[in-house]
Order: structure tokens, then C-alpha cells, then sequence
């Protein structure tokens, strides 16, 4: 066994964490800040943070994770990062050329006090911001929230710094993405595209963390939100937030700044995430469903009912983020399926009430959050009572080998297999390669384990 | 020679794009190499802010490196959730146990999760807290706990609370702290430092229990069981009649630590890790330690003829021919397959503090040169030799780690041979007693040595130089390979390994092999990039 | 053991086929047929012919399969069919009221001689086809060749039946589709719209075989080649062949009835095919490749760097029909895998020609196609030497249940998985899809059995 | 009652669409049934080309039916390959054996795989070599031959090949042919009464080994083993100390049927595909048969009582009661748990010759109503039940098949009980000695019934009475489930199953609720289907 000193027997902790469902605040920063075009993360910390953040993001992505560090060193911390950062700004314009360095704070840089707005305009000041060139900052502090919570602040420090409202509106509709895959990014643009409806999303992962190998490095990928957009999200008729934990915070901000009115609604995972979508979108971009798209709508719903039986009443624990697992397990519900255990350590009461709402009719259903809301919690929950699939991070894989439960991968890292970047899980494509892929890994379960009479020869 | 490219113009071009001052620092940390009149290369010091740099910090070298391969210490990181979550499983670092009875807690994160009120009330409580829950779960024998940066800052003792926690179990449970907090020192090395310091103070010596063999007793320092390292090279020793005592630290325990003063030898893998161990071994218990690489398998025959010489034992001397001889057939073999893939390739290397030399032998044994290579914490020691020691100045950045000064244990030191023995000895074989001639007397004049490589150096390498295989770490990966050459990663070796060893070096060759003749790369442009398109055309 | 007499011991086999990988010339007629709109296949022979293959297409898209049968009784098998298929026409047009009736004959009605020329002439002079409506037909003995040669029977007689030469050519450019998913047409289309290209594409099974759920049945769902475009085909400035099995024989039909030059390629399968469909369609009809689809490669090529070494040198048998089977294992072997065994029950020299070329640096492959080129054969060779790998229908998951080997599922039948007609294996993408299946295929099977301290978090 | 729609407009309202001829064919086969008086329906005669059958072929029952299901026979199809590969794992016959040693050929399948020379010259010279290569690889005690439509038109004789293979082996193999071309007959029934025939003379009464216990010795006619209802039921009797002797087929082997005439009972399920073996049985070896339905837990139970009566023993009377009593338990409590989600829903059955009645008292049990159902090859008896076998027409179809008269085997045939004492017992128990009331009986008063039920008519009867399940095979399902109702396949239950005896009746209650309470058909409408849209307006 693996996980070996697993067992069923809980206690009620208090103080310490084992295999978290989580981790900090600034990779969910870097990782949104490279959905802007050309611009390059700055991590104002020790450079250990840094190096951490872009190995995290490098091996799930497996494309090239660019970002800066103020490289912290014992006197910094003592004196303050002050002069780090400013040397870094110019270091950073001269050497790399970014459009906007996005810089977040850390854990170190927090707790020492350093005055971002102070330093920036510092460096502004002493000339190491080249004409036309962009130094944001956002507060991420590791010790609140989690790597949601560095996206969400990310993503507002965007409307902050750029988002502008000029006297006149325009017929378009902000998407504001929460943490989600670039193919899901692109899935939902295409949709978009589908309906006609003209949007700006940010951030914008789509050709950036699924780049084509064309024998050229670039630092700054062709795909991202580009600042101009940016700007113009003040204009914007209408927002739709997907996702409240990674993007409300924006949403707000950007309705205060510049008087565009948002809706929430849940990253399109599963039929009816997607509907509220598609529904959303056509009521504020003032344009029809068109039939193609209630075309891929009824093929996943004839999908779903092709395979109902070996789906129904299937038992699932889940980890990952608040704002995906809320419409997974929602689509899991929507199958028939029994979400039984979840687990997030992002905090929030939001989670729990639509957790309970979704399911109401999984009485037997475990969910927790924040802290110690972690994985070593779901596992021993599974020790009293199995399930029959495993779906979140490549953290799952032990368990999955301890407990031998069919596995899907989803979420946030998964570092041990490809394809998560390519294909979406939004959408009713997306949809629809979740079920394809849930099945299999059941069906792969069955076939490998049932009995040699039992093994089928059909669905 | 097709890839004998003139490298003497790369330092002032690479520099030529850096603000002044930055241009000044880092031309100190490239160097064009002379085997014959080694050049002094900058290392061990601040990267400049801004630059992208491949180095990590101070609790990844502690926790990460050095604890991280020991099964059964439960080590809780304490801070925010970050820094435990992203040490959790990334190293690759094997470990086997023979029943599910034994412990081991590498698959396991354990992390005090501070939040903000423990950053403005303090943490103490709730590590203590942690340590209580962390006993009644998982009943260790050794508890370690890591310090993360705003540990430091907000004052938390953990060396206090540790001492304090192991009261609380009238010391039935080993529990010590680590102040590696991350802006400690200037990179990992740090935290290799601080680790070792407080492998010396808790464990080492703590059990004078001689287990297995009592002849050819040996301890492993500063080899950590990436892809099975360990195993394979446990593996030689075993063959040999080598007791390895303990290892530091692939696949190992705590007991192994407390009992590495019983064994008559020490081996240094990777100098810049562990060093400070083998010396303070040497000091207090009269463990003589000697460098050896065992990446390569001309490296290892000569790493095992060292030990047999250092024991002037013949039964062992003749144990370990008749082993290399044997395993030496399929290395051949292996190598011969591979060489006209091999041949003539050019490879560079930038990586850890010793892997970046340590692989140069087993390229070498491929045929393919190495043209350029650095460490990513390496100290001017690593690239001149330890001759340069006395002339290293120390800066503000290494005096704040902590020193310890060991002397010797009055009840356990045995000299284990004389000065002069040893030397006679040196004399006949190149033990490396007490030395390493680090990388720059092994490559090539005129190859580029380059210490802290930034991502700016790295980009102007490979437009300029194109080698066939370039040698880093996960964050280069992709870089490097978007330009159409392989990575290969020599922290982790990607999925690969063991590469220690005879059968690693096997497996070395043939993952070279594979990567050099990977036909992907070969088809990076479409074909309508290549050709000028002919359109057909029709009368309509 | 499922397949426990199956041992490494070949004999020279002259007449048993055991495990075939073929089945008979009218399922493929029927698959085709289903390729046109508003057509409904017969089946000119007993009724068991076309509920057998009814079922087995059914079985493999899980959708309506619709087809009618002449029902043939011994009476008939004495006398001849033409009364059966007189009234089945008549019958069908007046229940069932398709546009077209596409008949094919069966061994039955092929041992028996019928003239169909002659009985569909019969019917039309007894007043059986309304105005405006076809009954086109082909002829399809199961004892000659294999489905595909069915399939490319009837996309012949499509071109027979409609194509037209009008005296002006237009700027299309005809696809002649060869057996693939309907998903694989739809991605083949999709390509061609990014290209810009003016294109028909026949047959078509996309929005037949992967039609929507929307509670209503349609016995004609809306895709298909409608007769209209498959008229105009004759019109075109040139066809392209995808898979010379299933479709050379159609475009030197439509060369000779309407003067339209062709090409053959492969199905794009696998990057280099893609590559050529790509070149082709682009010089033929006179566009440029767009950036986007030059994009779409670079990222497949990205994924299969990222991944080489999870590939090189893996052994892989394959079963299934040469028009797949040949661009899949070059595709293979540009992933530097080694495909060491193939069959196809479909004879022809051209594949054993392709195969030879292909293989050429693996020396230790064995092919075979043909009588006796069956499933048998191969795991006859597996037994002699195992492969990492298998790839084909679902008849391999007793192999691969038996020798505990990676299985990826393709081709004709898939009875025991979705998604296939869902998700492409043709183009860039479906190239991708493929490398992501098999990469999970092979490390689910390593994350299974490896020893525990090997068990990998990365790739 | 909500679901209580008139079906009595059926008729009318489908046949309108017909061609005269075929209205007036069609009508014939759609009853409004009457269980007081049961009326006529026109069954077992020809399809109408063009209409959309559900039926298959002679071979269809012949090959994949019957002999199907037996693991030790190597059966081989005489003709193009298509028919071998269409029957080759596609009824989910299972079966097991103890270990790899013993043989299973169901996994494979064997075709002579004709060319268009072999139907030119022939292709009895191909069908040896074929049966010689089948001996050298997997040297069977059995061999099969089963010709396809050509092989009847080109004159093969497949009898004298199995006969003169026999001999060139010595007779040690037994090789027997099948005249089941699919265009005999018109629906698979004619393949089964073929199968049945060759089984008996080419099987049955071969060995006289008597095997197990020699106490309650009973055969199981007309059962498959689909999803595994053959061991269920196979535990049942286990159980109740019943010995099961030979079942035709379900997981069965050649040395059973071969031992068949040792049993003293035939239970008969499916009467359409086995009638002729159980009276066979009865005229040659004097084994008496009644009819039993293994469908339903009350039927089941109803079945073990018939068994218990016949035998007239109280230690089997009390043994089974118990064991009902025991198993009902079970099965109760499962069926309250679903009863909430199932009573009041209304279902159809289309499908073979008896599981459209068998699957009724499942349906009962569960508080669902059969509405319509029908056979797919049922004759009129089974409809009606065997009292109208004097009054069925034999046409030319049913002609072309061969009937085998059977005589009394005097060196076997042995009474198993007067015809007087069977009467007496089934004045207490409903024994269905050598009966078969058909499915009208049980069916409600105006219920429709139709044989043969073709496309159009099912399209019409899901859009007049929307069922909440329909039950039919694979090509029907899509089509169903189209129209938003769910299709459970009777002929091999989807994936699901065993469905017969009692914990086959749990599975089939669960199975049932979730079909009828799977949350996706409320999905079918996406929201802007459904509600008129509300666009947003803005100044803008």
C-alpha cells in the first residue's frame, strides 16, 4: 500500500494538514497573469516560490512557464523588497520586453509589509517603466485563501489596472473565466463564436498553455487577453462571471469601476452548467441559441442515455476547486451518480450551500471544505465506505492503486498524463468527453477485474 | 569536427542585453574553460533580481533534497500551505520497504497550514497542535519540522517547540526543527547546509549498533535514489560484499542515520549536498570520506576500485574486478548499440550542484561532448576543486546560515587509518581522500562553464550552439524543446532511471539514444512551410 | 483464459478462418447507404442479413439503424427475388417514404442470379417508384471481398445513380469519403471549411450515426449527402479519395461518367496523412492553409514531443480494414512505435505494398491481409512474442484481457465503448485524441502493475 | 387508472398506411386480446418485403441460439464469412468451467469463409480441410457445420461431410451438419426446430452414464444462460437438492445433451425454441415435460412447486418451501424498495417466442402493466397455448422444414409415471403437463397483441400510448429511446442480468426503477426549447 498509515478511524483535527486539496495563493497568480497577452508574471518573494509556481504549472501544462522573482534574500526580508522589486522592473523591461509585469506578493513579502503601490510607483519614478509598458500587482498573500483565491485576485488586479468605461457602451459581453484549462477557455469561446455573441474573455489561457511546437520559443505566445481588450471590458454591455470563486471579486470590481453589470454563473461543466451558460449569454448578448449548438446539446443528452445504466447510482468522491467540482458533481447528480464524498481546501460557505442543495437527493453524501478539507479526509472517508470512481488531481493516483477504483483525472495538477490542455471539459463536448472518459475507466475496471464468464462484449 | 563551434564569443553577446550593472554581474559567472589553467568562475551569490533563474531556495534544498528520501520521519512542514504541497511527491524519490508493517511517509504531505492569524498571533500553538495529531495518526519514531519564510519573520522557535514536543512524549519520539526558510542563502545550497547541521546534531551517532557485515563498512553520502539510483547501486554493493551502513539520503531511515558513525568509510556523490556530513563524520567519529562518482560506468568501476584499495583487502579487490568484468559485458554491448546513434552529438548541462558534472562521464561514454555546462547552486569549489576553498570569501549571504562546529566524540572516534596510510594509498590509486577536482578539469578547453544559467543565457545557447541534447530541470523542459532540441531532466530524469550504476548506464544510453533519434523533431515544420505551395489549376 | 486454445503454434492454414477480421460485402453497402440522405438501405436476401447487420452497426454508434429486407423464403431462393423486391419497393415507398432506396444484393440473391437492373426496371414499369424518387442498387456478394469492398460498392453506385456532367465545372472539390466515424467526416469538413474550400463530401454519415436526442425519432436524420449535392459532384473540378479500399473504384467512376480528375490519399489519420489530405485539398482547391490549421499541427506536434519517450519503441498489433490500418501505422511509426503485427481479412496487394514501405525499419513486423489474415493468426504471433499495444475493435479485449496488454479500441466493430463516433481520430486533432489514448492506455496499465516504489507522479 | 388509454383504435389507425395487401396481412396479426375468449392471431407466417422486420434467420436460431451456447463444440460456418462473424459473441452466452483445461470454444468463431470459386466449384473440399484444421488446433469431441443461404443453392451436402470426416477420424469426433440456410422458414424458429432435430439425432440418448445424484433428475429445456440467468437457476436447484442432468443450452456441454434421456422431468421455458426436444424426449425415453417459467420470483416458486409435486417426495416438498421461503426474503424487500417508483408505470414487450410472456409476471411483480406485446417468431400456440396446435395450418414455408418423426427407443424408454397419476397431480398443481397456455391467457382484456410487430407499428404505438418502458431488442433500441422511452433488450438484457429465479428478479426490479427514473429523459428539451426567451435590452 501506498498510503499504508491511511485508516478509517477519524480524529478530529485541528492543526495539521495531510495531502491538501489546495495549495497557495500566487500559482493561481501567475497562472491568470499568463492569460494576459505579453505579459510576464513577477513573483515578489524568495525565488523558491517562484521556482515552485512555474515547476507546478510546467508539469501539468507541460508547455513553458515564464515568470520573474524579486529573489528575496535574508536582508531583503529584513529591509523590505523594495529595491528587489524595482531592480527587477528594470531587469525585467530590459531583458525580457513584456508588455505588463504582473507582480504578485507572497507569503514573505506580505508578512514583511512591503507597500506594492509604493514600490511600483517607485520604480515608475525612477524610470525603470519603459512608455506604454504596464507594472499591475495584486495581493497574495499564501496564508488566506488558496490558489483560487491568488486567481480571483489576479484576475480583479486586471480589471483594476486596465478595465476602462468610456461614455459609450458596446454590444459586448465580458466572459470572465475562472480557473479552468485553455481547451476549456477555447471551448467556450467557440461557443460564444456559435451564438454570435461578441465577448472579451480574461483571463485568456487559449494559446498560451497549449502552444504548437513550431521550432521557436516565444516568450510571449501568440493567445491571452490582449491589454487593449482589457481596456475596453469598461465598455462592455454586460459580465458574465464563470465561476464565483475566481471571479466574482472581478466581476464586482469591474461593475463599480465602470458600471457593467454581471451575472454568476457556474463554469459550464455538464448539460445543465452549460445551459445556464448558453442561456445567460444569449439573454445578454441579445442573440438566439442556434441550432447547431442545441444539435451538440442532444448529442450528449443521447449520449448520456446510451450509457445511463453504468452510470446510474455509481458512487464518486471528488477533489479539487470549489468552482469546478459545484457543476461536476452538479453533471454527476444530472447521471444519476452519487457524489458521495468531496472535498476542497478552498474556504467558503458557497460550497456548502450548493453542495447541499445539488445534493439533497445523496443524503449519504460527505462534503467539506477549507481547512482540512484534504484528501487524507476523503481517503479515510473512503476506507469506511469505497466508491466506485475516483475523479480530481494526479494526487488521487495512489488511492486509486491502494483502493484499486477506476480514475479520472480532472482539475488542478495533473502531472501524470496528457490531453487535459487539448481536451475540453466544458461545454457539451466537454461534457460529452467526460462521460466517454468516465465510462472507460469504469468499463477498463470491469473488464480487467469481473469474472472471465462476466467480461462483455457490449455496453 | 562539425559541432566544434568557436563558444568564445557567447559571453560578451549573451551579456550584451542586460542593464550595465546586471551585464557586470553575470559576466563574472561565464567563463570559457581551461582544463590546464582552470579560470575562477562566480558562484554561490545572489541572483539578480528579475532574472529567471533556475534556482529554488533554501527550504527546498533542506526538506525537499536531503529529508525528503528518508521514509520514516514524518515531516511537517510548517507555514502556509504552498510550500508543503509543492514538495509533495515531485522528486521522484524511491523508497521500497518489505511489508506494509514498515513505514513510510513519503506519499504522504503534512503541512500546519497556516492561515493569517496564526501570521499575526503566531504558529507555535498550532504546530504543537500539528505534532499531537501527527503522533496519534501516524506514531512515528522521528518527526522533522521545516521552517517556511514567514516562520522566521513572525518569530515561531520551532527548535523550542520541538524540544518542547518530544517532553510531551518523554522523549519516546525524536523531534527536531529546521530553520530553512526560504530566503535563507541565495539557493538551495542552504538548505543542504541546514539540513546536514541538524542531521549531525539529532541523529547521527545516536546508535552505536553495528548492523550486517562487519568488513567494508561504507556509508553513501549525498545520493538521493532519483529513479532508483539508490537501488541499483545498493544493488553493486551487495554483489561486492560492500556493507553500505547508511545512505544520504536515497531510500533511507532514520536508524541508518543514527548508526552511520559504524561504517569505515564514507563515499561523496554529490559534494555540494552533503559535504559538510562527510567532514563532520571525519571529525567526531574518524570516517575518512573520499569523492566518487558512480553516474557512468567507468565511473563506477573506478569508484568500486577505490573502495577496494581504501579496504587494502585482496579478497575484496579481486570481488570487485571479477564484478566489473561481469557487468562491464552488458554495458558494452549496450554501448556499441547505441554509438553510431551517439556519436559526435554535443550536449550541455545545467543542472544541480554536482549532476551537471557527474553526467559529463556518461555522455562522454556515448561519445557526445559536452560543450557547455553549470550548476544551478553550485559553490567555485564544484567548478575549481576544493583548492579554491581557502580563497572562497564569505559573504553576507553565507554567514547567516548556521555554522557548527563538530569536534570528536571522545567515545566513538576510532581512527579508522592514518594520514600517512592514506596517502601512500593516494598514491598508487587517486582515492580523492578529502577532495574534489570539481567540473572545470574535466571539460574541454574552450567549453562554456557558466554557473546560475539564466533563462536570457539559456535562450542565446541554444540559438547559437544547437546541440543535439541540452540537460536541465522541469522549468527548461519546454523551453528548450520548443526550439526543436530533446531535455533532458537530470533532477528527476523525467520518467527515466535508475542511471547509476552498470544497469543505469544502460539505461542511459539507450534514453539518449532514444532521445537523439526521436523522429518528431524532424517534422516540427508542415510541409507547407517547407515547400512553395504549387496550386493546381483548373479551366472552370 | 477466455482464448485458452490459442497457442503459439501456427499450421499452414488453407480454409478455416478463425476470429476473423473482415465480415461481408452488405454491412458495408448499408453503412454507406446511410450516407445519403433521405435513403433507406435494402437488403436484397433473407431477412437475417440485414437484422445481422442492422445489429452490428447498431451495436457499434448505438443509434437507428434503418434498413428494409426482401425477406426471402425458400420460394423465393427458387424462383428468384424479383417479386420480393418489386413489393419491397412498393412497400417501402409507401410506409417508409424515403427519397431513395439504395438496394444490395447478398450472397443469396448473387447465387441465384437476380438481374437487378432488370427487376428495378420491372418495378418502375409496374408504376412502384413515385415521381421523383430512386431506387439505386449495387451489388454486393459476401463472397467476394470484405465490408469494404460493400462500402465501396455502394459509394460507386451513388456516382452511377446521380453524379451529372453539366458543361460548367464549379470550384469544388469532391470528398469521397472512405469507411470512418462520423466523427471523423465531421473533422475531415472541418478542416476543409478552415481551408475555406468548396467541397462535397460523400458519403456522410455525420448527423446520421451521432444524430442528437431530441425525442423524436427521424427515420431520416438531417445529415447525409443530399441527392441534389451528390449530383453536382459530376460538376466538380476534382475528387479527392480517402482510402483507396473504400473509395478508387467511385473516382474512377465519376472520372469516366463526368471527366472530374482525382487524387488518392489516405484517410488522415496520423500527422504525416494529415499532412497530405491537407496538401492536396489546398493545391486542388486552390487555397492556402491557414494559420489556425497550421497551428492545429504544431500543437499535435508539441504533444507527441512532450511524450516521445512514453512511445519510442513500444510493440503494437493491430486488426482492422487497410485504409485505417495503413495511415495508422505510419502514424505509428512516427511516433516511433513498432508495429510488429497487422491483419486485415480485406485482400489486396496495395496494402502489403504500403505495409512494406512503411515497416521498412522494422524488420521484425509481420502483416498480412486477406483469407486467413485473421485475429487468430495474430495472437498466434503475440503468443510467439508479446507487444505493448494492441489497436482495433472490440473482438481484441479477450487478447488483451489474456495477455494483460494496453488496449486501444478502433475501427469496425466497437460494441463495448462511446465516444468513437463522438470524438476524431482523423486530422490533427483526432491524431492528438489518438496519442492521448494511448498514452493513458499504456500508463494505466503501468500505473497498475509497476512495482509500488515505481509508481510515476509525472510523465 | 391514468395509464388506462384505449388501444382498441390500434388496428385501424396503423394499417392505414399500408398497401392494401399488406393492411389486410398486417391486420390479421394485431388482436385486442381477451383472456375469457381468446382470439385468433395470425403468427409464424411470412414477412412482407420492404416492411421492417425485427426478425432474423433460420441459421440465426439454428447456429446462435441453440447450439450457441454449448462450450465444448467447435462450430463451424459453412459459408461467406459474414454470417460466422455476425454470431460470434454477440448473445452473451456464458459459461464457465472449472479451469483452462477444460474447453470453451464459445469465444471463437470458425468460418469456412467461402470465395466466389467455392461457389463456382463447390465448397465441400474447402469445409474438410477446414474441419481437419479445426481437429489439428483445438481437437474437439464435436464438431458442427451450419450452412448459410449459398451452401443449400449450390448443392453442398453437408451431412455426407460430416459424415465422411467422422469417419477419417475414426468416428472418435462427432461431426454433424445443420441445414439452417437463412432463407428457410420465416423467422428464426425454423433454425431452432433444426437445431432441435440434429440434437437429437445426433446427441441425445448417446451415453447412459448416469451422473450425480440419482434422485429428482430433471432436464432444463429453452434456456440460454443469457447474462447468466443458467446459474441462477442452476443454484436454485443446487439447493433444493434438485439434479440438474443436461440444459438445452444455457452453459452447457456436448456430454449432457448426450446424457439428457437420464433425466426423469423436462422442465420446458422457452416452448417456442424446444418443444420438439421435450416431446422427443418423452416419445423415445418417456420423460415426461411440463412448462415452467423461471421469469419472476413468483414464477420461480410456482415453478420449484411443480418440480416438488411431480416428484412426490416431502423431504423435496419441505426443501423447497424452505428455500422459497429463505429466497423470498430477499426478493420481497427489494421489491417494496422499488414498488414507489414502479407502480402504476405502464410497459411493452416485443421480442422473441416467450420472453414477451415470460418477462410479464416480472413486470407484475413490480406493479408494472403490459399494455401490448408480442412475438418476434412466436406461432399461434404460443399466443394461444398449445389447444390450438390441431387448427394450425402448415404452409409451404413451415413444410420446407424437416420434421422428424421420433419413435420409442425400447432400449431406454423407461415410464417415468402413468398419464393417470400425472393427471392426479396436476389436479392439485398446475403442472402444464405437456401444456402450454400461450401468453393471451394471462394478458389484460384489451391488451394489444401483435406478432410480428414491424417499425411502423412500433412508431405508432409509442406515439398513441407513450409506455414507460418498451422492451425489444438491439435495433429497435435507438429508436425507442429516440422518442424518450427507455428500451430494455430481453433477448440479451443489455449488459444487465441474471434476470430468472430469484435474485434474477432483484436484479430486474433495480434494473427496472432505474430505467424508469434515469434523470437524462427530462433533459431531452434543452431550457430555450422550452421557454420563450427573454432578451436582455441596453442602452447602448
Amino acid at each position: 500500500m501506498l498510503l499504508r498509515h491511511t485508516t478509517p478511524k477519524e480524529i478530529d483535527r485541528k492543526a495539521l494538514t495531510i495531502n491538501p486539496a489546495k495549495t497557495c495563493q500566487p500559482v493561481g497568480a501567475m497562472y491568470a497573469a499568463l492569460g494576459l497577452h505579453g505579459c510576464l508574471p513577477h513573483s515578489h518573494g524568495s525565488q523558491g516560490c517562484c521556482s515552485y509556481h512555474r515547476s507546478a504549472l510546467t508539469r501539468h501544462f507541460k508547455e513553458p512557464v515564464m515568470a520573474a522573482t524579486s529573489s528575496f534574500t535574508e536582508g531583503s526580508s529584513v529591509f523590505g523588497g523594495t529595491a528587489n522589486l524595482v531592480q527587477a522592473i528594470n531587469t525585467i523591461f530590459t531583458v525580457y520586453e513584456p508588455d505588463v509585469i504582473a507582480a504578485h506578493t507572497t507569503c514573505l513579502s506580505e508578512t514583511i509589509g512591503d507597500d506594492m503601490t509604493a514600490i511600483i510607483g517607485k520604480a515608475k519614478d525612477d524610470g525603470m517603466i519603459p512608455e506604454g509598458k504596464h507594472v499591475i500587482f495584486c495581493n497574495t498573500p499564501s496564508y488566506v485563501g488558496t490558489h483560487v483565491t491568488g486567481y480571483a485576485n489576479q484576475v480583479s488586479s486586471f480589471v483594476k489596472s486596465f478595465s476602462t468605461a468610456t461614455p459609450k457602451k458596446k454590444n459586448v459581453v465580458n466572459l470572465v473565466a475562472g480557473w479552468m484549462e485553455p481547451s476549456d477557455m477555447a471551448e467556450i469561446k467557440r461557443l460564444a463564436k456559435a451564438l454570435e455573441a461578441r465577448t472579451i474573455m480574461f483571463p485568456d489561457l487559449t494559446g498560451v498553455l497549449d502552444a504548437p511546437m513550431d521550432g521557436k520559443f516565444h516568450m510571449y505566445p501568440q493567445g491571452g487577453t490582449t491589454v487593449e481588450d482589457m481596456k475596453a471590458t469598461g465598455d462592455s454591455k454586460f459580465t458574465i462571471g464563470l465561476g464565483p470563486y475566481s471571479t466574482e471579486d472581478a466581476c464586482i470590481t469591474l461593475e463599480n469601476k465602470c458600471k457593467v453589470k454581471f451575472e454568476m454563473v457556474d463554469i459550464p461543466i455538464g448539460l445543465k452548467a452549460t445551459d445556464r451558460f448558453i442561456m445567460s449569454l444569449s439573454r445578454h448578448a441579445n442573440v438566439p441559441v442556434p441550432d447547431d449548438v442545441t444539435l451538440e446539446r442532444g448529442r450528449l443528452v443521447d449520449l448520456v442515455a446510451d450509457s445511463a445504466k453504468l452510470l446510474y447510482g455509481r458512487r464518486v468522491a471528488l477533489w479539487g476547486d470549489p468552482d469546478t467540482l459545484i457543476p461536476l458533481c452538479e453533471f454527476l447528480v444530472s447521471l444519476d451518480m452519487r457524489p458521495v464524498y468531496a472535498v476542497t481546501g478552498t474556504p467558503g460557505k458557497l460550497f456548502e450551500a450548493r453542495m447541499k442543495e445539488i445534493l439533497k437527493n445523496v443524503p449519504e453524501a460527505k462534503f467539506k471544505s477549507g481547512e482540512r478539507a484534504d484528501m487524507f479526509q476523503m481517503h479515510q472517508w473512503i476506507k469506511q465506505e469505497g466508491v466506485d470512481l475516483l475523479i480530481g488531481n494526479t494526487y488521487g493516483k495512489y488511492i486509486a492503486r491502494d483502493e484499486d477504483t477506476p480514475f479520472v483525472r480532472f482539475g488542478f495538477p495533473i502531472t501524470d498524463r496528457s490531453g487535459h490542455n487539448y481536451m475540453p471539459k466544458t461545454g457539451y463536448q466537454g461534457a460529452a468527453n467526460l462521460v466517454v472518459q468516465i465510462i472507460g475507466a469504469l468499463l477498463d475496471h470491469e473488464d480487467r477485474t469481473c469474472p472471465e464468464e462476466k467480461i462483455e462484449f457490449q455496453m | 569536427m562539425k559541432n566544434k563551434k568557436d563558444l568564445s564569443k557567447f559571453r560578451e553577446t549573451v551579456i550584451e542585453k542586460y542593464p550595465n550593472k546586471v551585464a557586470k554581474k553575470r559576466a563574472k559567472g561565464i567563463v570559457n574553460n581551461d582544463p590546464e589553467n582552470i579560470p575562477e568562475i562566480q558562484a554561490n551569490i545572489r541572483t539578480i533580481p528579475g532574472i529567471i533563474t533556475q534556482r529554488g531556495c533554501t527550504y527546498a534544498g533542506c526538506k525537499g533534497v536531503v529529508l525528503g528520501p528518508t521514509r520514516d520521519i514524518v515531516n511537517i512542514t510548517h507555514g502556509p500551505i504552498g510550500c508543503g504541497f509543492y514538495s509533495w511527491l515531485t522528486r521522484r524519490n524511491q523508497t521500497t520497504t518489505t511489508s506494509d508493517a514498515e513505514e513510510n511517509f513519503i506519499t504522504y504531505c503534512f503541512s500546519t497550514d497556516m492561515q493569517d492569524s496564526n501570521i499575526v498571533f503566531g504558529g507555535e500553538e498550532k504546530l504543537k497542535q500539528a505534532v499531537r495529531e501527527a503522533v496519534e495518526l501516524f506514531n512515528p519514531k522521528a518527526i522533522g519540522i521545516f521552517s517556511t519564510c514567514p516562520v522566521g519573520l513572525i518569530g515561531d522557535d520551532v527548535h523550542k517547540v520541538a524540544e518542547q514536543m518530544m517532553e510531551e512524549y518523554d522523549n519516546k519520539i525524536n523531534i527536531f526543527g529546521f530553520s530553512c526558510e526560504g530566503y535563507k542563502g541565495v539557493s538551495q545550497s542552504a538548505g543542504h547546509h541546514i539540513a546536514n547541521n541538524q542531521l549531525y546534531k539529532h541523529l547521527i551517532g545516536n546508535d552505536d549498533t553495528v548492523k550486517g557485515s562487519t568488513k567494508y563498512r561504507i556509508n553513501m553520502l549525498g545520493e538521493y535514489n532519483i529513479g532508483g539510483d539508490a537501488f541499483e547501486i545498493e544493488r553493486i554493493f551487495e554483489k561486492c560484499g560492500i556493507e553500505l551502513v547508511a545512505t544520504f539520503s536515497g531510500n533511507s531511515t532514520i536508524s541508518s542515520f543514527e548508526q552511520a558513525h559504524t561504517a569505515d568509510l564514507s563515499l561523496v556523490m554529490c559534494h555540494r549536498s552533503i559535504n559538510y556530513v562527510a567532514e563532520m563524520l571525519e571529525t567526531s567519529f574518524g570516517i575518512p570520506w573520499i569523492k566518487v562518482n558512480l553516474i557512468g560506468a567507468d565511473s563506477t568501476a573506478k569508484a568500486l576500485r577505490k573502495i577496494a584499495a581504501y579496504f587494502e583487502d585482496e579478497e575484496l579487490i579481486a570481488k570487485v574486478e571479477e564484478v566489473i568484468a561481469e557487468e562491464m559485458k552488458d554495458v558494452e554491448a549496450a554501448r556499441e548499440a547505441v554509438l553510431p546513434k551517439t556519436t559526435g552529438k554535443t550536449s550541455m548541462l545545467f543542472v544541480g550542484g554536482s549532476r551537471a558534472h557527474h553526467y559529463q562521464d556518461l555522455f562522454e561514454e556515448l561519445g557526445i561532448r559536452t560543450v557547455a555546462a553549470g550548476y544551478e547552486f553550485g559553490h567555485r569549489d564544484d567548478y575549481e576543486g576544493r583548492r579554491v576553498l581557502p580563497s572562497i570569501k564569505i559573504d553576507a549571504d553565507s554567514r547567516n546560515i548556521e555554522e557548527i562546529t563538530v569536534k570528536r566524540d571522545e567515545k566513538r572516534y576510532k581512527e579508522r587509518m592514518t594520514k600517512e596510510k592514506l596517502e601512500e594509498i593516494q598514491k598508487q590509486v587517486d582515492l580523492e581522500y578529502n577532495d574534489y577536482k570539481g567540473l572545470m578539469p574535466q571539460m574541454e578547453k574552450g567549453a562554456l562553464v557558466i554557473d546560475d544559467l539564466s533563462h536570457h543565457e539559456m535562450d542565446k545557447l541554444i540559438e547559437m550552439y544547437k546541440p543535439d541534447i541540452f540537460c536541465a530541470g522541469i522549468k527548461e523542459k519546454y523551453v528548450v524543446q520548443k526550439m526543436g532540441v530533446p531535455l533532458k531532466q537530470l533532477h528527476n530524469y523525467d520518467s527515466g532511471g535508475p542511471y547509476a550504476g552498470f544497469k543505469g548506464a544502460i539505461n542511459f544510453y539507450n534514453d539518449i539514444s532514444m532521445m537523439v533519434s526521436t523522429s518528431i523533431w524532424k517534422e516540427v515544420k508542415a510541409p507547407w512551410e517547407k515547400e512553395e505551395m504549387v496550386q493546381a489549376v483548373y479551366a472552370y
